[in-house]
């Protein structure tokens, strides 16, 4: 499918391409080569480097962070292809992106389609910069799966709104600057008494507690409001918008969890590989433990099947230009099979594979108990795995209550 | 399903509109009634042969449309989703071996045959009831074949033979030293042992020494394609069934604990079809056959094992019965879960691909 | 736990047991030996030797196929260790109980509970003499596990009935004399306008259909009843008491399709043992497939366990003096596990193990197949999987509707 | 449950209240708090003693109740129901070995010490991360023992070591020769890997070539009866959840699927239930113990897995955090799945005792 504008194109490309080369033997460090985004996790603050401070910085001036977004908030206002490029010389010199969090993942996008000029002027330009850390505000104890039941309540008062209540789940509550949260405005209308705002942490009457997981980590809050005062200008969208914009981010939020990005990098490894380190091979490298070998690759077979789910859920909506109906079934698959790969990575390490601490244990190991326990989650939060099947057999398969 | 190019959409509307309206499983139910050995309806076969569908993987200079194992599989898929009976499965499977193997005259000679149905052919390879290529006995000497091979699909139309030998894949016609002994399976479809003994056999001397495993990765993806079809057919029977069927004065399909049972199978079959799919078009690209075949051919025995139980389960006692149609598929199910590699066969192969 | 009396009660049952051994010398021909009983199963006709028909006669004039029924109606009126002691040498003998049948099974006991002096007067006995087979007219096609909706009419015409309406999964509808029903006598209570009772089945109007299974028998009929005359002292109970009655009759259906019995006779062999016969062993007689080896095993692990759980559902019985909370989940294992056992049998044998007829198919394989098939109806009838879920929910663990 | 005796009822009872209201799981919170390598409490191990619980399988003779493994069994379950951490299960299984192989003298030493509390004991047989009697490299010589024992449960406490080695078991003092390595995991109980260097050592000459195997068979239906407790636990407390959690305006438990998921557990507990006590009484009753025990363990690896996991997705979020109980029993759960026998090593066993 050649085009006679191909070799300009390409010209162009290959320009930017060496100003990222370029760019990259200025600004990053040999020190940070092959390490990761300490901002872009949600289990642990931040204490950078100075070597890590510059290099966000310099990242954050081009906006090449956050590459597609608007160059007039501080995005890189990059094509498609470019921000490809940028990813593409990145991975080739071993720098991680230095901007991340949950304001690059769910809240930008969704502030830059919804939030006014003055918002997006004052809240898009930090976080394309990694200065600001958002952490959301949704769950209450009372509303998890049945979010649109929240009872955390934003009182009119003319200028501004008093808000009080209670969230739970927030995500790195204890090292974020604001939160952008779904409050009650309307107590007579479950759906469109929600509105979708923007509070300051540090706002009095706000207050933290982390919540510690089985997996030892504290990378939620429960968060209470008392009182809290948030100015008008602070409200995303109209009064009662809020379930639609809220429900927008969870899109972003979904992609996110099932979306191959992260559960690909947890799959790096062969399981295969890993069973040979820890069992004994025969003269053909083959395990001889053959039931063990049989469940790894039960268990391969069906993830392949899961990537290329994943895959054809793309072609098929880039096809249809709409979502393909079996994206649908990719949070629910791709989150019960990285549980299973947990439980069997344990099981090939046997009791060495139970480590909660000590040297005894190599890095992987513990990770991978910690990574066992909170994968355990994935099938709860983000919409469980119980909501994706009604949602399946309702929306998609049209098991409706009534018919 | 896969983003199809326009010729592909157009073979599967014409697949599904025959076999919709041509070949509905009564057609089966037909051709089980007239009990022949053979199985299936010289004039059905005709009319898809007719319709290029013989021909879909044979190159055009021999007769073919060249159109590749994906728009194959389209084909088969639809066939499967009315448990058509023909041979399509087994002459693609060995015009597949020919297209690989082939010399120029082998091919020159067969493939127009097959592709306008003339000729009936089929894949020989296991021995016993177990699909293990690497347990061949049959061996040829001064140009004569002789061997046993169990559970021939599609034997009884046959006219030619794809038969693995110890040295490599020949072409055996029906004839003198070649004795079939039917084995009706639970499927009543055409199955038969057969005794070759002293057969007049003609090498297929290209195609390298991975000829065997090039062409049972076509055999798996295209049983799959089959199997996937039967999948579909079930879940879409049983969705249909539980939205009409009434207990209690509900609609089954309202109760919570069948719809997510259905969200399950709605997850597997996506997975199987991906599966199945990439296994069909990594036949087309050259890339990653082996392992690919290995996926789809695992999932499908996976997926539908799970469904043609399920869709019995789910009908509830009508299902049970030989007038519905949904126990025609699990009986036809296991055997295709049987052929070319069970389950366990498959994985100890992936495993083997993928180094452990 | 010894007593003064044992010594007598022990004298007094060396004497039947002897007498016992004197009746199979004198009555059982060698020739049955090791046979089932013909009558038994649902699924044929019967066509008695002469040998045969001796036999059921010889052991239908004692009463001692149905031992422990009253002698009054024909029964063996034998003590519950007197009945053990038939069991006992009958088995020894290689003798079969001719008498059977859904009469013996399930009507029988149900009439002797409910049913008037005349009823058991007249039906009793030829039950005991193996002379007239029964079959349930119950499920009908709008009234499969929501029974109650049944919808056929008896109308009453002061001294009978007359009934009309469709019955299905009448199993043995084609052999049998009589029927034992349940059926509508008043449309206006789904539960208590339900009444029991007994049709012949040469009466006019009534008309067979033997349905085909997939696996290729015909053991059920559809049964059509087209204006039925059917007497008033066929009414089993009162008017509107069929429900009840059913119910009740019910439980001796449940209980012999779970209650192993039938089910421990079905896994007789164990399927490492048939394994071995089509797969290859190693020089310690294990199975080389080590997967399929590990598969069986982990099969017949809980196979004993519910083996284990069957009996502990007995003893807490007794212990209790009632149904013990478990048995609720006998029938849901047990026939569960007999499917998986069905399917690995298949596999076991591959291709093989898939034959519909012809001589190249061992009997045995030949059976398995139409087991395999024909099982796939244990989950289904007699209180599907899922009604008995629904009934261990809300029964057993009090997960009800409205709390 | 099994159909008790008086005397099991009031030893059931009283452990049951005795756990309930002294031993919740908030003293294990305390005891995990503390943070000390033993991890647990020292006057609660007393206290249990003092009732009798550490000599249930002692001969009366040697200051024991000799009421039986069924009896200890429900004292362990109920203690496993609140995860109360203590060296009782470690003990009683040392202790079996010393009834099984001890002379009259090492019975007479330290069969009283255990069932007064007074000593500590546990068994050291692996050598490595998983169950491997057949792999043991630890040798005696000269009365002085040497190897290397891996992932010995309550190890911290104990004052007596039984351990295998190649000619047998030999008991072992703490003391010289005898070196720790804490092993910290997820469970947070007592676990270490130790280092035997020439240390006192004295067999237990009793018992015959079995008595390794009877010992295991022993460690693995008790430590099956803790699973069990465990397993009741997590049922019980997610039904009383679902029972009071309220989504979309109606309480959990009326969700079908979740009432139909929770039917599967019941079963499964019932399955696991009938195990564990039958393999206990199999000890009790001397009649086929390897078998029994490895159904016993195998049914409580399966069943308490799947529980200790749906107990997790049915609590939701709060089943995740550290201040819901949940979660202990699932880090605990994994532990014993891994000890005496993981389920692979199991089904291995039960072939092996099928003859297949």
């Amino acid at each position: 499918m050649a085009t006679q504008l191909e070799p300009d194109v390409h010209a162009d490309e290959e320009a930017f391409r060496t100003e990222v080369q370029q760019f990259l033997a200025n600004h990053f460090p040999d020190e940070l080569k092959g390490k990761a985004n300490a901002l872009a996790g949600v289990d642990g603050p931040t204490d950078e480097t100075p070597a890590q401070t510059k290099w966000r910085e310099a990242v954050g001036e081009r906006g090449w962070g956050t590459p597609t977004w608007p160059k007039q908030y501080g995005g890189g206002g990059l094509t498609k292809s470019e921000a490809k490029i940028v990813e593409q010389e990145f991975a080739k010199a071993g720098a991680y992106n230095p901007i991340g969090g949950m304001g690059v993942m769910m809240f930008g996008p969704t502030l830059l389609e919804y939030g006014s000029e003055a918002q997006k002027s004052e809240h898009i330009p930090p976080i394309c910069r990694g200065e600001i850390r958002w952490c959301q505000g949704y769950s209450e104890p009372n509303a998890g799966s049945d979010l649109a039941n929240l009872q955390t309540f934003a009182e009119d008062k003319g200028d501004h709104y008093v808000v009080n209540g209670q969230k739970t789940w927030t995500s790195g509550g204890q090292w974020a600057d604001k939160c952008f949260a779904i409050v009650r405005t309307d107590k007579s209308d479950k759906h469109r008494g929600i509105s979708f705002m923007l509070i300051d942490m540090d706002a009095p009457g706000v207050e933290v507690r982390p919540i510690t997981m089985i997996s030892g980590t504290s990378p939620f809050c429960e968060t209470f409001f008392t009182d809290v005062k948030v100015p008008k200008a602070n409200l995303v969208g109209e009064e009662g918008q809020g379930w639609t914009i809220g429900k927008r981010l969870l899109q972003h939020e979904r992609t996110n969890i099932s979306g191959g990005g992260s559960l690909a990098r947890l799959m790096g490894q062969s399981l295969g590989e890993i069973a040979k380190k820890y069992g004994e091979t025969d003269a053909d490298g083959e395990l001889t433990d053959r039931v063990l070998r049989d469940r790894i690759a039960d268990f391969e077979i069906r993830w392949n099947s899961f990537l290329l789910t994943a895959r054809r859920a793309v072609e098929e909506s880039k096809a249809q230009g709409g979502v393909s109906e079996i994206s649908s079934v990719l949070k629910k698959v791709g989150t019960k099979l990285s549980q299973e790969r947990s439980e069997l990575l344990i099981e090939i390490r046997g009791l060495q594979g139970l480590g909660w601490e000590g040297e005894e244990f190599t890095d992987g190991e513990l990770e991978a108990v910690r990574g066992w326990l909170f994968g355990k989650a994935t099938t709860i939060y983000g919409g469980s795995t119980e909501i994706q099947n009604n949602i399946i057999a309702k929306r998609v398969l049209g098991m409706l209550d009534h018919q | 399903m896969a983003v199809l190019n326009e010729e592909q959409e157009m073979l599967r509307d014409m697949a599904r509109e025959w076999a919709t309206n041509e070949s509905p499983v009564t057609e089966f139910r037909k051709v089980r009634g007239a009990g022949e050995p053979r199985a299936y309806s010289a004039d059905a076969y005709a009319t898809m042969a007719q319709m290029g569908w013989a021909g879909i993987i044979v190159p055009e200079a021999h007769g073919g449309s060249d159109f590749g194992f994906m728009s194959a599989g389209l084909v088969v898929e639809e066939l499967g989703k009315t448990l058509t009976a023909s041979p399509l499965v087994a002459t693609t499977i060995a015009a597949s071996a020919i297209v690989l193997g082939g010399s120029e005259e082998q091919k020159a000679k067969w493939l127009p045959r097959l592709a306008s149905g003339e000729t009936v052919a089929t894949l020989a390879v296991d021995e016993g009831a177990q699909h293990d290529p690497s347990a061949i006995e049959t061996s040829v000497s001064g140009g004569k074949l002789t061997g046993k091979k169990a559970f021939v699909h599609e034997a009884h139309g046959a006219d030619l033979f794809v038969v693995a030998a110890k040295d490599g894949l020949y072409l055996v016609e029906k004839g003198d030293g070649v004795a079939l002994t039917t084995r009706k399976l639970t499927d009543q479809r055409s199955h038969a042992d057969i005794a070759f003994d002293g057969a007049a056999a003609d090498r297929l001397a290209n195609g390298g020494d991975s000829l065997l495993d090039d062409v049972l990765a076509r055999a798996q993806v295209v049983t799959a394609a089959e199997m996937l079809g039967m999948a579909q057919a079930v879940f879409d029977t049983t969705l249909d069934y539980l939205k009409q069927r009434v207990q209690f004065n509900q609609v089954l399909a309202t109760f919570q604990a069948l719809q997510h049972r259905m969200a399950d199978l709605f997850a597997d079959l996506a997975q199987m079809r991906s599966a199945v799919e990439a296994g069909l078009q990594a036949v087309d690209s050259g890339f990653g056959v082996g392992r690919a075949a290995i996926i789809a051919k695992a999932e499908a025995n996976r997926v539908l094992h799970v469904i043609s139980n399920q869709g019995i389960q789910l009908h509830g006692g009508i299902g049970m019965t030989d007038e519905y149609d949904v126990g025609f598929y699990l009986k036809r199910a296991r055997v295709l879960e049987a052929s070319w590699g069970s389950s366990s066969y498959l994985k100890d192969r992936f495993a083997k691909l993928s180094g452990y």
